[in-house]
């Protein structure tokens, strides 16, 4: 394996670096040659199988008492110091509960489907780059991996909502894939400005292509005006990919119980939750990997603190901005949420894409300096914020709501 | 050896979602054995070295497609058993058996048909160059490709869009027959 | 494997394609029998790229990639007409669909 | 502009988040087992029954009547009548429960059975910490479980208690001032009588009581 290039540091901390990488490679080397791409392979399953989850339950109890501070509750703080053992509890909890498959469901489906859900996510783990050199299937088309296998997971959650017979559930499920669909758009066109950018759908070049300081700043994509915009638009689309309040419609408690897992029960729920929170890692860890430098370190002083470090780093930041959101914001309504994906996200994704473009060709024709980049800069940002404001004005416009007309009373 | 076993998988998988499409009773089940012949062929895609193409196999058939069955499915009421009669149509053993036919005239003829294989590795094409073709040589497909797209989502939109009442439409109000009076 | 295994493989889900579009009665069944057989040829056009002897090593994989988004297409107009056809005779049988008119 | 409500309400979970680390009167809930918030005097939850005196079963208020039992919404008062009777605490003979439960499980806290018993017998109680493992042997409280003194309804409802003790005194007070009456012209008339039969017992029997009922009003 390869180091990048102009990678400059000393020893032990690049060791510690690639701890990881080592201790992959010592463990192959004591297999006999053939098995030793496998056993890598394994191992390295093996370690985002553990991890990711082991994440998920720190995550569980981090964001119940984290929702808790925000309204000037404690949260649970009963199970281990502190709370942290909660999710322990909830384990035994929900292993122990039974299993119920409604009487007229459709058993196997109903089965398969919480199964499907979780593997899909895991697989979408296989191409994020969670450290230098620490990616487990280096493929060349890494982004489109991912967003390929993010759309299949739509399908699961159709055949939990289908299969249970239940009117809350499939009404949950319908709403999960109509937001789930509508919002995959924006997110793979704010997506797209990244890979235009570093022309290439690989992940690893994504991340390359970000790195690198000038003065003590790093060249992440969020720092342009595009990036910025695309960052935005990534994030409100990826909350509403993976149903994360303010767009948690399809398990609005108040009128679909749990939507589309109303019907399960111990295991399958718990795998549900599982990749409901996993595929919020997942898009998170895409998110930093196209906008905010990977595993770059954000300020080149800093750059002797492991890559790993800072990619973990980094996403627990995008959990908690996640539960922040959760504990500020009310749900949409239904009309809001597309009229919102349809009239404001695809539009300002579409215009991304050509500031992009523009940019791009602008830095071509006005040359390098001072002057060319902060006219660059200052037009880029100018058509994206006039555009905001003007689409944001009309969105605000429809939603203004006249005084209340009784028809009898008065 | 290893590349055999995956191949007789990965064709066993898309064969059998595709015999569960034509034999299996309920709708929805067809649309999700259907989407596992999607996935079976995108492995196969996938074993051929054909990694784009088989990463957009699984983001437009079972992202878009299995999905949009799965919706015309419900909206068309469509998701209970169906009973046996109303399952094939009153020709089918003539259907089956041209169908039948097909597949052996198809089978037998490749078995035996001379084409120059070349035993080499898959061609290696990076994305990279994918998106050089589509912006080069291929413009003009994509162009067109393009249109097509837009075309077909428009007309979907206007093919499914609700149909105005008789009575607003302003041609086929003019042909509607005179209210009959004194209805009590 | 060789280029004739994928190829038997492809002409057998042509056929099971052509089965189901000549023989369900619902119209949303042929409309799957359809993208199988899309699917079949597919599966060809990618079988000849990779064991062809390809003078142009891009023209096969973007015919299969037109091919997709074309059936793609194909596959959203269909199930419009489907869903269209459903609203104004409450059914998606076939052997019902008899009128011209309307 | 579109996004400025979301910043404000981003700033202050923000705001609420790190205060709650700073400071603890944020926090808007209290530790329950160990901390508990002081009851405030109208709690109730579910009736008791009220005993004068030492004796929990001699002491019921409870005459028995039933009408707890017949108004109660969910039917979750179970009586059975006594056949014989005792004396209550104006000394009238009355009969008494030996069947009295109630189901709390399926009380519902109206407080209708409160407001309809004539003789101040049932009250609402503030405990709450209820839960058991045993459904029927946990929840369905009898007599002995439901019986609670009146210095314990004096506890926990000073001033509802209060009034009711001056109800029933003044009820009293008027029964004693009838007997009163009706014993002094009894003994009027005793006299009248005892004049004529030359039998003084009576009269002697009346005016003790009545000392002894004028003795324990004071």
């Amino acid at each position: 394996m390869n180091l990048n290039a102009g990678w400059a540091s000393t020893g032990w901390t690049s060791t510690l670096d690639q701890i990881f990488v080592l201790v992959q490679h010592r463990v192959a080397e004591l297999f006999p040659p053939v098995l030793q791409p496998w056993v890598a392979m394994i191992l390295g399953v093996v370690g985002i199988v553990a991890v990711f989850p082991a994440i998920f339950a720190l995550t569980t109890v981090l964001e119940r008492k984290g929702l808790g501070r925000m309204q000037n509750r404690l949260g649970p703080n009963r199970v281990g110091p502190y709370g942290i053992l909660q999710p322990m509890a909830d384990a035994i909890k929900s292993l122990t509960k039974e299993d119920i498959i409604p009487r007229s469901a459709d058993a196997v489906v109903h089965f398969l489907a919480p199964v499907v859900l979780v593997v899909a996510i895991f697989l979408g783990y296989a191409v994020l780059p969670v450290g230098r050199n620490m990616v487990l299937m280096p493929i060349d088309a890494g982004i489109l991996f991912f967003f390929a296998i993010g759309a299949s997971t739509e399908l699961s959650i159709f055949m939990a909502g289908w299969s249970s017979r239940n009117k809350y559930s499939l009404l949950g499920a319908m709403r999960a894939v109509a937001q789930m669909i509508s919002y995959e758009v924006p997110l793979l066109l704010s997506a797209v400005v990244a890979i235009m950018m570093t022309g290439s759908l690989s992940p690893e070049a994504i991340v390359a292509a970000q790195g690198g300081f000038s003065g003590v700043l790093p060249h992440w994509y969020v720092f342009t005006p595009w990036g910025f915009a695309g960052f935005a638009l990534f994030v409100v689309a990826a909350l509403a990919e993976t149903n994360r309040s303010p767009f948690d419609l399809p398990e609005g408690e108040s009128e679909l119980v749990a939507g589309y897992f109303t019907e399960y029960s111990g295991f399958k729920f718990a795998l549900f939750f599982l990749g409901e929170y996993l595929g919020m890692m997942s898009i998170a860890g895409y998110g930093i990997t196209l906008f905010l430098g990977g595993w770059g370190a954000p300020f080149s002083f800093l750059a002797f603190i492991p890559s790993w470090a800072w990619f973990f780093g980094k996403l627990f930041l995008a959990i908690f901005f996640f539960i922040w959101l959760r504990g500020t914001l009310p749900r949409l309504r239904q009309d809001q949420l597309m009229n919102f994906a349809w009239k404001f996200m695809l539009p300002m994704s579409l215009l991304n894409l050509l500031v992009a473009a523009a940019w791009r060709f602008l830095g071509e024709w006005l040359g390098a300096g001072v002057g060319a980049e902060a006219i660059r800069w200052l037009a880029c940002a100018a058509v994206l914020g006039g555009t905001y404001v003007l689409l944001g004005r009309a969105m605000l416009r429809r939603q203004k709501i006249g005084p209340r007309s009784y028809r009898y009373a008065e | 050896m290893m590349h055999a076993a995956f191949f007789l998988t990965f064709a066993v998988l898309t064969l059998a979602g595709a015999v569960a499409a034509a034999l299996l009773r309920n709708l929805v089940h067809c649309a999700l054995s259907l989407t596992v012949t999607f996935a079976g062929l995108a492995l196969l895609y996938l074993s051929l070295g054909a990694e784009f193409v088989g990463l957009t196999q699984v983001l437009v058939y079972i992202g878009a497609v299995a999905i949009l069955v799965v919706f015309a499915i419900l909206l068309t009421r469509g998701s209970g058993s169906l009973p046996r009669q109303m399952l094939s149509s009153s020709g089918w053993r003539v259907g089956w058996l041209a169908a039948v036919a097909v597949g052996f005239v198809l089978v037998a003829a490749l078995r035996d048909a001379p084409f120059a294989q070349s035993q080499g590795n898959a061609p290696v094409v990076s994305v990279k160059e994918i998106g050089q073709a589509l912006m080069g040589p291929f413009a003009l497909p994509l162009e067109i490709v393009g249109v097509l797209l837009t075309v077909a989502l428009i007309g979907a939109v206007i093919v499914a869009m609700p149909e105005k009442p008789m009575l607003e439409n302003p041609v086929l109000k003019n042909q509607m027959p005179e209210k009959q009076g004194g209805a009590e | 494997m060789t280029l004739t295994a994928y190829l038997i493989v492809a002409a057998m889900l042509f056929a099971l394609g052509l089965g189901i579009a000549l023989t369900r009665r619902n119209a949303i069944l042929v409309l799957i029998g359809i993208e199988l057989m899309l699917n079949a040829a597919n599966l060809n056009l990618i079988a000849f790229w990779r064991f062809g002897a390809h003078a142009e090593p891009m023209t096969g994989m973007l015919f299969a990639l037109f091919s997709i988004a074309v059936a793609a297409a194909e596959a959203s107009v269909g199930l419009g007409l489907v869903i269209a056809w459903f609203r104004h005779a409450r059914t998606t049988d076939l052997d019902e669909m008899t009128r011209m008119k309307g | 502009m579109l996004g400025e409500g979301i910043l404000k309400g981003l700033a202050e979970t923000a705001k609420n988040f790190a205060g709650s680390f700073v400071s603890e009167e944020r926090l808007t809930t209290v530790e329950y087992p160990e901390q508990r918030l002081p009851q405030i005097e109208n709690t109730r939850d579910f009736p008791f029954l009220v005993y004068d005196g030492d004796d929990a079963m001699a002491g019921l208020r409870c005459v028995s009547c039933q009408i707890c039992e017949k108004e109660c919404p969910p039917k979750c008062i179970y009586i059975t009548k006594s056949a014989d009777k005792k004396p209550d605490y104006v000394g009238k003979a009355q009969f008494y429960p030996t069947r009295f439960d109630i189901d709390v499980s399926v009380c519902m806290s109206c407080q209708i059975c409160v407001e309809v018993c004539p003789f101040e017998a049932i009250k609402m109680d503030t405990e709450f910490e209820l839960s058991t493992e045993d459904r029927f042997g946990g929840l369905i409280l009898d007599r002995h479980k439901l019986a609670k003194s009146n210095e314990y309804y004096h506890q926990i409802h000073p001033t509802e208690a209060a009034e009711v003790d001056a109800r029933l005194a003044e009820e009293k007070a008027k029964v004693e001032a009838k007997a009163k009456a009706a014993a002094e012209a009894a003994a009027a008339k005793a006299a009248a009588d005892a004049a004529a039969k030359g039998t003084a017992d009576a009269t002697a029997k009346a005016a003790e009581s009545a000392a002894k009922s004028a003795e324990g009003q004071a």
